[in-house]
């Protein structure tokens, strides 16, 4: 096996095992999520199965799992069965440039096989990444559009619709508040607009420098993600759930998990763009100064960084879903068209005045 | 990298493409048919500019492409708004329907 | 290798192309439209334009192909098209007219020798400055009156696309709120 | 701490931002004209100032550098706009000490009247605020102005000089007809006690007087167009240090031969770019737009029509100063029209009973003089002029503005009387602006009025002549409009009572203004007078203006004697004074006086009341004429013969087209098949036959 071959199978090992720690991690946080809904509503959240309910997901799970696959007779069967493996796959491939840590781990096994076998913290580190989360982010939709059509339901066709509309319609406010952030970092690959806010011992984190941006980027996520407030696809009251009406078992499932799969995407996006990726603020400068033994362990800690900030996210996604009540259509598209893009090419252009004001007075040009 | 396929396989590529986009606008009758099929032909002309940029490694080639989709866009959008303008009056998507230009 | 990837994603691209055209239905059409957009866009990673195939998927899959499904879906059920069989006389004339057409350029482009000067857009140039930057200044320099009248088509697009959208009709006073007791 | 200063002003951070004085302002006004609505009043208040004083502390910076540099000149390319074929437009500014005077002043004066504006623009009644309807629109357009007027002083090339000024008139035709919605105003009849009374006529309506600066304006502008384009044919470049070097060093020559009396290219440019001038400056025939313009909002009249706008044409020049110094008959030309301008518009000014108008006239006046000064070849004492101008005008149009303010939009004359009581800070202002205007000694137009009389007697002792008389006019206009609002009885008691002195933020630009309009003098001394009386106080503007005013030749340089120049400074200080004086008797003392003088002329006297009758000439000589024409055009050629031929071709394609129609069966795709069949001929006679036949290319 030549080198090539063996990176490329690491590659492919490493994107299974991305998939299924996210889907692991979505049985625990559907619990996290429906037990904190619970609390903002004076519930308990379920606490039946296993000891404080923690096993609840996996019951439904099996219980999914276990139910009958029905193929109602008046949908287009083809895309039917393909619209939730295609929602869940565009959400899962944005995984692929995310860096989870900054080492790349070397495997010595040149006594073995005859050359070393490299672990990158990530997939692929292309050099137009930014472009490629914009891209895969934006196919996001075509899960939910065709289920919604094929179901062959005016609901589903209603919400397929409104997602439609509503993802094109966001996607121009998410896009120029990450354009704002490529200017200033100057860079279109992930990891180097990561590595951009280790500087200043790692408070440099583009939330501070760019908040209205950070701000735009995250409704616009929200909504993108279709997350409460911006629920319309599927609201249950109106459209008695939506693109998802006819959908029941596995397929069911599978939406489920797409749902949060893009979700946690952004909140993995948000961390990484915004909220210092795996650093923390003083992590390498302590680091630096501690026994290297310790300092072995840095991929291992970047990595738990990582995750607890995008669970942190996540949380506050979960949070804004107790609190904020739905918008009605219009207004969602009014909001967009009126104030978040108008807003986000406003700060795009401060952005670049300030960058050129700056550069000017430091003499840069 | 590029080296491995030659650049008249990209040409022939696109030619191909190209006119199939040509013959979807005579076969079909549909207008989002048509409309598509003539996407497929920028695309297919975009995909020789490309080919040209990188085996004469001259940017213009992309500049061209990118002013390309900037009219894909602008075409899609109007186009795509005639139509549902046009669906209102006639209740039809079909171009035969729109012959109200003969003499 | 990389002839074995072209020749697949080719062979795909072809196919997918045929299926816009030969599908009765529209939605199926707009499928293999994205397909096809897809391996424009690989094409172009190929080509080294990463950038490209980036923009290639974020307009046209991302926005053109969503766009025209959200008005096929709008249309609904007007969009059907009485195709009972491929095989006409009419059709037949333009496949045959179509290979022609495709005779005559397979011709040229595979008998005229490609000339012209090369650029200083090489693959090394690219490594070190970055696609993106290298084409930004380019056009940002050289095409600035392009990109310019670029903005202008653009805005043109919005404004006519705002007014042929436009709604002329004022909808009808709703009236009182219904009350249980009416 | 010296060497640091030097080495931060070496690097020329501020001279590189230049870009910025224009961008700021013109983000303000895209941010006042999107969100302005809104956000409120009371942010668009606070963004459109913060906007232009910004733009006025880069400018400080700017010209401070340009100090450090010695008044070099120095350009600042942004990008290449278009290059098509040997034309090759750059957007560049020139940072040199003309263009960033221009700046100072257009920022600094600008910034305060934004200032005044934010009140004036606000209605207040019993504790209420009202501001106006479109207060936002009137900052987005007085932001665009400024931004514009900045294009006009900084661009490098002719192209963005025009570009500026096309931008600056625009700016002023919405501004001028900002109450778009109000109407015309009739004016009631002067009485003369014992004599027959002068009917006025009525102001024009904003919309009309815009239109009317609008198309006057355009007048102006063919030519300056024309202009542009001579010097594009004759000389292949528009940038001014490519041109001007061209021009020097022919420059001689282009002089003699214009001095013999022929008429060089160079003159005929020079006429050319007069015209425009003449346009937007107000210079005779040209002028009529002006007053009318005074319907405008009074900061705008302040801003646009007195110390901005109008100067573009004396900024023109200068700039231009070799193409004028390389054609002295031209420059004649300016002179005379100047001085005539300034003597027919004083004239009417004594007379005129709208405050605002008085101002109005009085600014023609002024800008004639300035034009004097650029005709003699004092390009310095014009652009001195232009700047102490600047300072008194805007002073004297806000403290009208303030008057109109307090008693609700009455600009009558007749109607006022005793302000002085009621509204000390504006009575204050207005006579020390009024005192600058007048040219009462060592105030700012003293110096500057006198260094142009001086530099014209010369030149040419008649043009002297003419200048003297008219500054005595202004002196005893200036002061008639004072004495008649501030002094006496009120003559309308209700008014009278209702009046109250305005806001900090109206008469804080007051004060600062009057100051300037009392200082301003300072910045050119007279060097050769102090100079024979043992004072060595170098006149501040010549030297800074120095290296933008090119010689041509060898010019002697030759002062008048120490005694011309001495009685000719007591000359006009003393004539200043004695036209005050005579203003106070005529209508603080013996009010029967004026009365008495009109009625005994009575038929100068409605002449000037009326304005020369120009309007009403140009009226019947060329506005009814050409619509006359284009009636008679509209209806006998074009809807008879034209459209006949018309019609008739377009009958017989029609029935021509019955025949050929039965091939448009109206369905696409059988057009897109011909399309189709014809894109393959094509193709394949390009591909496979070769050549195309030359007659294609």
């Amino acid at each position: 096996m030549s080198q090539e071959i063996v990176q490329l199978l690491v590659d492919i090992v490493k994107l299974i095992i991305i998939a299924s720690v996210i889907m692991g991690i979505f049985t625990f946080i559907l619990l996290v999520e429906r037990k904190l809904i619970g609390r903002f509503t004076r519930r308990y959240g379920p606490n039946r199965v296993g000891p404080f309910g923690l096993l609840q997901s996996i019951a439904d799970a099996v219980k999914m799992m276990l139910k009958e696959e029905m193929v109602p007779g008046h949908v287009d069967k083809v895309i039917y069965v393909m619209a939730p493996g295609m929602a869940l796959m565009t959400a899962l491939s944005v995984f692929a440039v995310i860096p989870f840590a900054r080492d790349t781990v070397v495997l010595p096994l040149e006594s073995l096989i005859g050359f070393s076998v490299y672990l990158t913290p990530w997939v692929a580190d292309i050099n137009v990444g930014v472009l490629y989360l914009l891209a895969v982010g934006s196919l996001g939709s075509y899960g939910i559009i065709l289920g919604g059509w094929s179901s062959n339901n005016k609901y589903s066709l209603l919400g397929a619709l409104r997602t439609s509309a509503q993802m094109l319609s966001y996607e121009l406010p998410l896009g120029v508040a990450v354009l704002s952030v490529v200017v200033m970092t100057g860079t279109l690959r992930v990891t180097e607009i990561v590595e951009w806010q280790t500087q200043f011992a790692g408070l440099a984190w583009i939330v501070f420098l760019q908040p209205v941006a950070f701000l735009i980027f995250f409704i616009s996520a929200l909504a993108e993600a279709g997350r409460a407030p911006f629920d319309l696809p599927e609201t249950e009251n109106e459209l008695i759930g939506g693109f998802m009406t006819e959908y029941g078992a596995l397929k069911f499932g599978l939406f489920q998990a797409a749902e949060f799969v893009h979700a946690m995407m952004f909140c993995t996006i948000t961390v990484t763009v915004f909220l210092g990726g795996w650093n923390m603020p003083f992590l390498n400068e302590i680091l630096n100064i501690m026994p290297t033994p310790i300092q072995a362990l840095a991929p291992v800690l970047h990595l738990g960084i990582f995750i607890g900030k995008s669970l942190a996210v996540y949380c506050s996604l979960i949070w804004i879903r107790a609190s904020v009540p739905r918008m009605r259509f219009d207004q969602l598209m009014a909001f967009c068209w009126k104030w978040l893009l108008p807003i986000a090419l406003l700060n795009l252009f401060a952005t670049v005045m300030g960058l050129a004001i700056t550069a000017e007075l430091l003499g840069l040009w | 990298m590029i080296g491995a396929v030659p650049l008249s396989y990209y040409l022939l590529l696109s030619a191909i493409l190209f006119t199939i986009g040509a013959g979807g606008v005579l076969i079909r009758r549909n207008a989002i048919i048509i409309l598509m099929c003539v996407e497929m032909m920028m695309n297919a002309v975009n995909l020789t500019f490309v080919a040209f940029s990188s085996y004469l490694d001259s940017a213009t080639g992309q500049i061209f492409v990118f002013m390309v989709m900037v009219v894909a866009a602008v075409e899609v959008a109007v186009g795509l708004a005639l139509l549902v303008e046009l669906n209102r009056h006639k209740e039809a998507v079909n171009i035969d329907e729109f012959n109200s230009l003969k003499g | 290798m990389e002839l074995t990837i072209f020749i697949i994603v080719a062979v795909l691209s072809v196919v997918s192309a045929l299926g816009v055209i030969f599908n009765k239905n529209v939605v199926y059409s707009a499928l293999f439209l994205l397909v096809n957009f897809l391996t424009i866009a690989v094409f172009y990673l190929m080509l080294n334009a990463q950038f490209l195939g980036m923009v290639q998927i974020l307009v046209y899959a991302g926005a053109i192909v969503v766009l025209i499904l959200f008005v096929v879906m709008l249309l609904g059920e007007q969009l059907g098209e009485d195709i009972s069989s491929w095989v006409t006389p009419a059709n037949g004339v333009i496949i045959v007219l179509a290979l022609i057409l495709l005779t005559i350029i397979g011709t040229a482009v595979t008998d005229y020798p490609t000339t012209g000067a090369k650029g200083d857009f090489t693959p090394e140039l690219i490594q070190e400055y970055g696609q993106a930057e290298m084409i930004g200044v380019t056009l940002f320099t050289d095409y600035l009156l392009s990109v310019q009248l670029a903005g202008v088509l653009l805005l043109v697009g919005i404004v006519g696309v705002i007014w042929l959208a436009r709604n002329d009709e004022q909808l009808p006073a709703t009236g009182d709120v219904p009350t249980k007791e009416a | 701490m010296i060497g640091n200063w030097q080495s931060v002003i070496d690097k020329q951070r501020m001279t590189n931002l230049i870009w910025l004085v224009i961008a700021l302002p013109l983000a303000g006004a895209l941010f006042n004209g999107i969100f302005g609505r809104r956000v409120g009043y009371q942010v668009v208040a606070k963004v459109a100032p913060t906007m232009v004083f910004l733009a006025f502390l880069i400018g400080l910076g700017g010209a401070f550098e340009t100090y450090a540099r010695h008044g070099k000149a120095q350009l600042v390319t942004l990008w290449t706009w278009a290059e098509i074929g040997e034309l090759n437009i750059p957007i560049s500014f020139l940072v040199d000490p003309l263009s960033m005077t221009m700046v100072l002043v257009i920022t600094g004066v600008g910034f305060l009247i934004h200032i005044y504006a934010t009140d004036y623009m606000v209605h207040h009644h019993h504790g209420e605020t009202h501001p106006d309807r479109d207060f936002a629109r009137f900052f987005t357009f007085l932001n665009l102005f400024i931004a514009s007027m900045l294009v006009l002083v900084l661009g490098d090339n002719y192209l963005m000089m025009f570009i500026g000024w096309e931008l600056v008139g625009a700016c002023s035709y919405l501004l001028i007809g900002f109450w778009h919605d109000r109407g015309d105003d009739p004016q009631p009849a002067i009485e003369i006690e014992g004599g027959e009374a002068v009917q006025v006529a009525p102001l024009l309506s904003p919309a009309a007087s815009g239109m009317k600066a609008f198309v006057v304006n355009r007048i102006g502008d063919v030519g300056f167009a024309l202009g542009v384009f001579l010097i594009w044919t004759t000389f292949g470049t528009l940038q001014f240090d490519q041109l001007f070097s061209r021009i020097a060093s022919s420059a001689e020559m282009y002089r003699e031969s214009a001095l013999h009396g022929e008429f060089t290219v160079i003159s005929m440019i020079a006429l050319l770019l007069f015209i425009g001038a003449m346009g937007k400056s107000a210079q005779i025939p040209l002028y009529v737009w002006l007053p009318d313009a005074m319907a405008g909002p009074t900061p705008v009249s302040a801003l646009i029509h007195a110390a901005t706008m109008v100067t573009a044409g004396i900024y023109m020049i200068v700039r231009s100063n070799i193409i004028y110094t390389s054609a002295p008959n031209v420059s004649f030309l300016v002179a005379m029209v100047g001085a005539l301008t300034a003597f027919f518009a004083a004239t009417i000014a004594l007379v005129q009973v709208d405050l605002k108008r008085v101002l109005a006239y009085s600014t023609v006046s002024q800008l004639g003089y300035m034009f004097m000064a650029v005709g003699v070849g004092a390009y310095t004492a014009g652009m001195f002029h232009l700047v102490t101008h600047a300072f008194f005008k805007a002073c004297l149009f806000l403290g009208a503005g303030s008057v109109m303010h307090a008693l609700g939009d009455v600009i009558d004359i007749r109607r006022m009387g005793g302000l002085r009581k009621k509204m000390p800070h504006t009575a204050m202002t207005f006579y020390l602006g009024g005192l600058a205007l007048a040219g009462f000694p060592l105030t700012a137009g003293f110096f500057s009025k006198d260094e142009i009389l001086a530099k014209t007697f010369e030149y040419s002792p008649m043009l002297w002549g003419i200048g003297i008389v008219t500054a005595g006019m202004t002196a005893f206009y200036t002061f008639r409009a004072i004495f008649l609002a501030f002094e006496g009885e009120p003559r309308d008691q209700e008014l009278y009572d209702h009046a109250h002195e305005n806001r900090l933020a109206v008469t804080a630009p007051l004060w600062i203004l009057a100051v300037l309009a009392i200082f301003g003098g300072l910045l050119g001394l007279p060097a050769p007078l102090l100079h024979g009386v043992g004072i060595d106080i170098p006149h501040a503007m010549e030297n800074w203006l120095h290296p933008v005013i090119q010689q041509v030749g060898h010019h002697e340089v030759h002062h008048l004697p120490f005694i011309t120049e001495l009685a000719l400074f007591l000359i006009s200080g003393f004539l200043g004074v004695a036209s005050i004086g005579l203003a106070y008797y005529f209508y603080i003392v013996d009010r029967s006086i004026p009365q008495n003088l009109a009625r005994s002329t009575h038929p100068i006297f409605a002449l000037l009341v009326n304005k020369y009758y120009i309007d009403e000439l140009y009226n019947t000589v060329f506005v009814k004429p050409a619509l006359t024409l284009s009636n008679t055009m509209s209806r006998g050629i074009d809807q008879t013969l034209i459209d006949g031929i018309v019609d008739g071709s377009a009958y017989g394609i029609a029935e021509l087209g019955k025949y050929l129609s039965q091939l448009q069966n109206g369905f696409i795709s059988r057009y897109a098949l011909a399309t189709f069949i014809g894109v393959l001929f094509l193709v394949g006679y390009f591909f496979l036959g070769g050549q195309f036949p030359n007659w294609i290319y």
